[in-house]
């Protein structure tokens, strides 16, 4: 008998740590353009090369290239800018009111803009959202007042969850936005239920499930997907890897899988990867899955490829895992910067007037910021009751929370 | 009134719901065309459509999850776990999600979904068939939680808990799905169809989330039941030849305190019972409660009996099972303390 | 705008139902022999195909072909054919037993006695399965006393588990048995642990688990599937698709994918089908597989197919939901059949050495059960105790226990 | 001896385990390379080996059934849940299997893993950083519950966890990492440092579990508690200005009972407090022990004080967290009572 070699533990490691010079000569980027566009009735056994491809419009030179190019307008594309610009502006003066002690906790979206502002405008009014703390794009680029975004964050009183959740877990039903959780992955089948339900009824509304790269691991990422596959739901499954989740690297949760988008493969639901800091690939793609969605053919998964910038949260600090540079290395660029450029080659943007737009977009979150601090901060001012604290648990207050309000004194 | 099983009483429940209502959607693990493993959901996809009866993957946290997002939709589901003993990797989703989503988006979205499943032992069915998992969701803030003992109640509630605008979990003793089990597991069991709680309305009839029933009056002693231990109950006063006043919870959250009280102070003895492991089971809310509204009535400290604190073993079925010695023993005990 | 179609909600269905002629003539079965052979070590991405077809040695005429064929002498072989006997007349008595209201239960493997026997032996001693409740060929295959499996039915005085566990729920360290779980699906990534402990110890030793077709919907699937890729763990990941979860179809769990080895290649996992009513090819491919592990290359997903020609359980009956006749349909046959006619053409075996072969294996199953019979049954003769109830549950009695069985009188 | 805060002293628990015995291995999200959130794990990967600590898939149930396989393997894993709010996932993990294994298979296969996680608010976490989780599971036979209060028992608590044979849940009170905090969240609280519990000795030694420690000692009411809410209690008996009993429990399951009926049947009085919603919280469990063992010695009704039966809020944290002012009224009421 051959002697056995002893097996030994395999840990996916990140190519660079801190001290390290930043590395991404392995993520393979393939030129702007390149990837077909197929009809949205295309049988996904056809297309399992879009698993382990990227979907890209803009090129190096800022020019829309390519069968996913040419359905936005010059407007649409202003629009979009404004939004990402908005979003960054918000994140920076939320980032800062966090660090004044104007509320507990804060999470930005820098580098990753695009992916939610961009899906947005994809969608139909109706059609319902399941996002985690990371994509408040989707309300900005739906014109969810910022002020009441604010109110949130400050858990002030006119808050309009009541100080119950944590920053940034916003709600809104009327803008596409279901509750965020707190706990990762629940809600990525939550969305293939509601998709579910808008079948079961015959109406024409989709849903768009969304995840990051880590949360991928939890369970009930299968769980989602497998409801989706067997019932064929009209629901568009986002997969947002922004190559990090706090302090793992996404090799972590990837293991031995090309890609996140491979995952759909093995329950027959067509996978596309798109190039997560192009504004107009983003938009191109979503709208593919989404007409399949409402054209009755089942779910699509999209993996959106982009990079965390910035700190997993206001309680992080990535320094201590990853080089501090690693984010201008990031071969895909800036969402923001991109799209700018673009829309200086389209010759309908300038340099001057994207200072100029830099400016309004600040004043405007500014005075939303004035406007919700009249109304309290976390810790001053006005804020939600004590009774507040007791509504909401059921419809109807049962005989026990009365008394516990009693008790309280409220 | 047609008499019925506690399994026709719960199906006749659900297709009242939703013959009035095309928002109730029914499903679960071989609850569509099968009509589940006991038959509850039988027929029901042939009635009304596999749009709005299924059957879904072997997923627990999927049927929930899934129940969750339909809800939010406009829709009304009734979902099956096939066994409370599986509830558990449904935990987070009922838990985390459920339980909190109207809380957290201050109304906006809300969560009324009814989760069925079969609860309780005694038909040897070990560690995975057998568990009484209440307690476990009478802690989370949010959940209310039921238990019938008859067909009439199974109806009634069911209706009632399907009409609810929270979650509910509606948890069926399988002991007494066919009739009044009362621990005498060496005698036969008057099935449903001789019982005056078999006698079943047609049609929408409710029993109120949050109201006990009296089941006998008595004023030596106060015991406190859910499920199948009500007629355990009911058989150790019998032969501890006390007057007991019993009363079945039917619902546990929201509790009816009231009913409770009274009846403790009094009788000024309690026994409280269930069939779920004894140690931060839901008899230590009772005792607690018991103790804190009747202190001064009281003249012996609540009881519990209950399950060992033991996983559900099999071939020691009767020995784990608090039936009615171990019972009438308790009632002695209380009475002479 | 175009007027949008409604949305309308797909449940998957089979084919026929009870009444219906039985038909599998959408199961594509490829020829025996046909399915090439690749090296252990070689890159997942180059087999996908394995997973979309069967991997097949026993052809129509009982004769082993093809690059997976000729590892097994005629000694194994005919052992091999005595394991499945045994297990089906095993199963037989117990069915009966259970009727007789010897036990309160008990699960039967008609149909698909090949692959857990064949696997079986291709195991080194030390590693270690993590079973369901229908694999009880990895006992008799592995020589565990048929009195001992009896015992735990009956829950006896002699039963080894004390009468703590539902029937078939066998646990057996020395045989490499893990205890089984009344949960689906928990065990598939306690087996992902399992062997990431012998890598981390720097031994041996691999691990296999298995699951259902039906359960592999289970969210621990995915668990198992994310810490095997990630980890790269000695472990191998059998799905034994019966095409039945009680009263569902195998389309019900499966819903778009091709297959449920398709589920591997979103992970990176090489997966591989094997015809799971054919011996030898289970063996072949399970050692392969299991080579693969020993040598540190990561896990194998191995996808049986076969048919569950019984009920479900003693508490299911069938004829509800499929029609009757339907396994006599099954397109791949019956395994002990199969493997006799091989013999036979290797002319090491006959009928009549058959017959009398069943005739020695009922013997045995027999005086198995007499033996057994004479310490108990569920409800006659001797039994475990009241104070074994009590034991167990922890290393050490703690107080509350103690009182507690101080209670119960014992 | 050396000063810890309570995060050095659970980094050491572990760092000294892992030196003794090369099963142990420890491992979680970001519990790598990283250290963990809280870094409790710090520095251990690097000293170790990322064979024996290492980061995780996130998947709360991935990390217990893996840490299931590999105690049954023979390794002795102490995982991290990075908040006790997350281990809903792996609740079937926990209760169908780590905590029946041993049972189930007659002790052929065990189970000695620990799993520790932060647990309790008092930080501005909302709903899913907040939450005092235990009664969920000291209602599972055979799990044992451990919430140390401080940096010498969280070290002496956690060797003898993770030497333990059986699965121990370690939680760990977030807001006592750095110092006692009391509840007066206004004013500041003395670090670990100056505060004598923050001495720990080095090397191995262990608090057994099942031991319950007396705080301080009075004659006037006894107070249980566990975690944070020990200070709590201490601040609260000085503010009602009684002579109190605070009992620590340290250990939930087991339960020191002795301790816990010698002081009330001494004090007559019992005030319990935790930080978890109070139905069916583990506050109910010792209620009903509390009249079971020492009704005949009680002059008032055991009272509970605890979290709001509501999810934990956000802004509210105040309002809901049992601070010292709640405590000491109940403290009042039972003595005037
Ligand atoms: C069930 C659960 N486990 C763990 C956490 C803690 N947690 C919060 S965010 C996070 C990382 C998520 O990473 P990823 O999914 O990549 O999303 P990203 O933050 O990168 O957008 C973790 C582990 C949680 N919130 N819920
Ligand atoms: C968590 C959980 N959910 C549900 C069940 C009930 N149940 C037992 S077996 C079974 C079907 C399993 O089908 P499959 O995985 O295909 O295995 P097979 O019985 O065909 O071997 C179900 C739903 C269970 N035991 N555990
Ligand atoms: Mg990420
Ligand atoms: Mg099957």
């Amino acid at each position: 008998m051959v002697a056995e070699n002893r097996l030994s533990f395999h840990v996916p490691e990140p190519e660079v740590r801190p001290g390290d010079e930043p590395d991404f000569s392995d993520v393979v980027i393939p030129r702007a353009g390149s990837v077909p566009r197929p009809s949205v009735d295309v049988d996904p056994k056809d297309i399992r090369d879009l698993a382990y491809s990227i979907i890209r419009v803009l090129n190096r030179q800022g020019e829309a290239v390519g069968p996913w190019a040419g359905a936005l307008t010059d407007e649409q594309l202003l629009e979009g800018l404004k939004h990402m610009m908005a979003l960054r502006a918000f994140d920076a003066r939320m980032l800062m009111a966090q660090r004044q002690g104007k509320t507990s906790f804060y999470m930005q979206h820098m580098g990753e803009e695009a992916v939610s502002c961009a899906f947005r405008k994809a969608l139909n009014p109706g059609d319902m959202n399941f996002p985690t703390y990371r994509q408040a794009g989707l309300l900005i680029a739906g014109g969810y007042p910022m002020v009441d975004m604010m109110n949130q964050i400050y858990s002030n009183e006119l808050d309009p969850l009541k100080g119950r959740q944590l920053p940034v877990l916003y709600s809104s039903r009327e803008y596409g936005f279901f509750s965020v959780s707190g706990n990762l992955a629940t809600q990525y089948p939550q969305a293939v239920g509601w998709a579910m339900a808008s079948a079961i009824k015959g109406d024409t509304k989709v849903a768009a499930a969304w995840i990051g790269d880590g949360s991928t691991a939890e369970s009930d990422f299968h769980a989602a997907l497998v409801f989706a596959s067997t019932y064929k739901a009209p629901v568009v499954l986002n997969i947002v890897n922004n190559q990090w989740a706090i302090s793992t690297f996404q090799g972590i949760a990837r293991g031995g899988s090309g890609t996140f988008a491979a995952r759909g493969l093995g329950f027959g639901i067509p996978a596309l990867r798109v190039d997560g800091n192009d504004y107009l690939a983003i938009h191109a793609v979503s709208k593919w899955a989404i007409e399949r969605a409402r054209r009755n053919l089942g779910p699509t998964l999209i993996e959106h490829v982009t990079y965390r910038v910035g700190a997993h949260s206001t309680s992080d600090d990535p320094s201590a895992y990853r080089p501090k540079t690693e984010s201008d290395a990031w071969p895909l660029g800036d969402p923001v910067l991109r799209l700018k450029n673009h829309l200086i080659v389209r010759e309908v943007w300038s340099e001057e007037r994207h200072k100029q737009a830099e400016a309004e977009v600040l004043d405007t979150v500014i005075s939303a910021q004035k406007e919700a601090e009249k109304h309290g901060t976390l810790h001053a001012g006005g804020k939600p009751s004590t009774r507040d604290m007791f509504e909401e648990v059921f419809a109807e207050m049962p005989p026990h929370l009365k008394r516990q309000r009693q008790q309280a004194g409220v | 009134m047609p008499r019925m099983t506690m399994i026709e009483a719960i199906r006749d429940a659900m297709d009242v719901a939703m013959g009035r209502d095309d928002n109730v959607v029914v499903f679960g693990e071989d609850a569509g065309y099968f009509g589940g493993v006991f038959r509850c959901t039988q027929g029901l996809q042939q009635k009304y459509g596999s749009s709005r009866c299924f059957d879904t993957p072997i997923n627990e946290s999927g049927i929930i999850a899934a129940a969750i997002g339909m809800a939010s939709y406009g829709l009304r589901p009734c979902v099956e776990i096939q066994f409370a003993d599986y509830m558990y990797p449904a935990y987070d989703q009922i838990v985390s999600e459920a339980a909190r989503i109207r809380y957290r988006s201050n109304g906006e979205f809300t969560c009324p979904i009814v989760i069925r499943m079969p609860t309780g032992g005694g038909i040897f069915g070990g560690q995975t068939h057998s568990q009484s998992p209440e307690a476990l969701f009478t802690h989370v803030s949010g959940l209310k939680t039921v238990v019938p003992s008859n067909p009439y109640d199974a109806k009634g509630l069911l209706i009632a808990a399907i009409d609810d605008p929270d979650p509910v979990i509606f948890l069926e003793p399988k002991r007494l799905y066919n009739g009044p089990f009362n621990g005498h597991h060496d005698r036969p069991v008057t099935p449903w169809s001789k019982h005056e709680l078999g006698e079943v309305p047609q049609g929408t009839f409710k029993v109120p989330l949050g109201s006990a029933a009296v089941r006998r009056e008595g004023s030596d002693v106060t015991i406190l039941a859910y499920g199948t231990m009500v007629y355990v109950a009911e058989a150790a006063a019998d032969e501890a030849a006390v007057e007991a006043d019993v009363i079945d919870l039917r619902t546990l959250l929201p509790l009816d305190l009231d009913t409770i009280v009274t009846s403790v102070r009094k009788t000024g003895r309690c026994v409280i019972v269930h069939e779920a492991t004894l140690t931060s089971g839901f008899g230590a809310e009772l005792a607690a409660l018991v103790q804190e509204h009747c202190f001064y009535h009281l003249e012996a400290p609540a009881i519990r009996v209950a399950g060992w604190d033991t996983p559900y073993p099999h071939a020691q079925e009767w020995d784990y099972f608090p039936g009615p010695a171990r019972v009438s023993h308790a009632i002695r005990e209380v009475m002479e303390a």
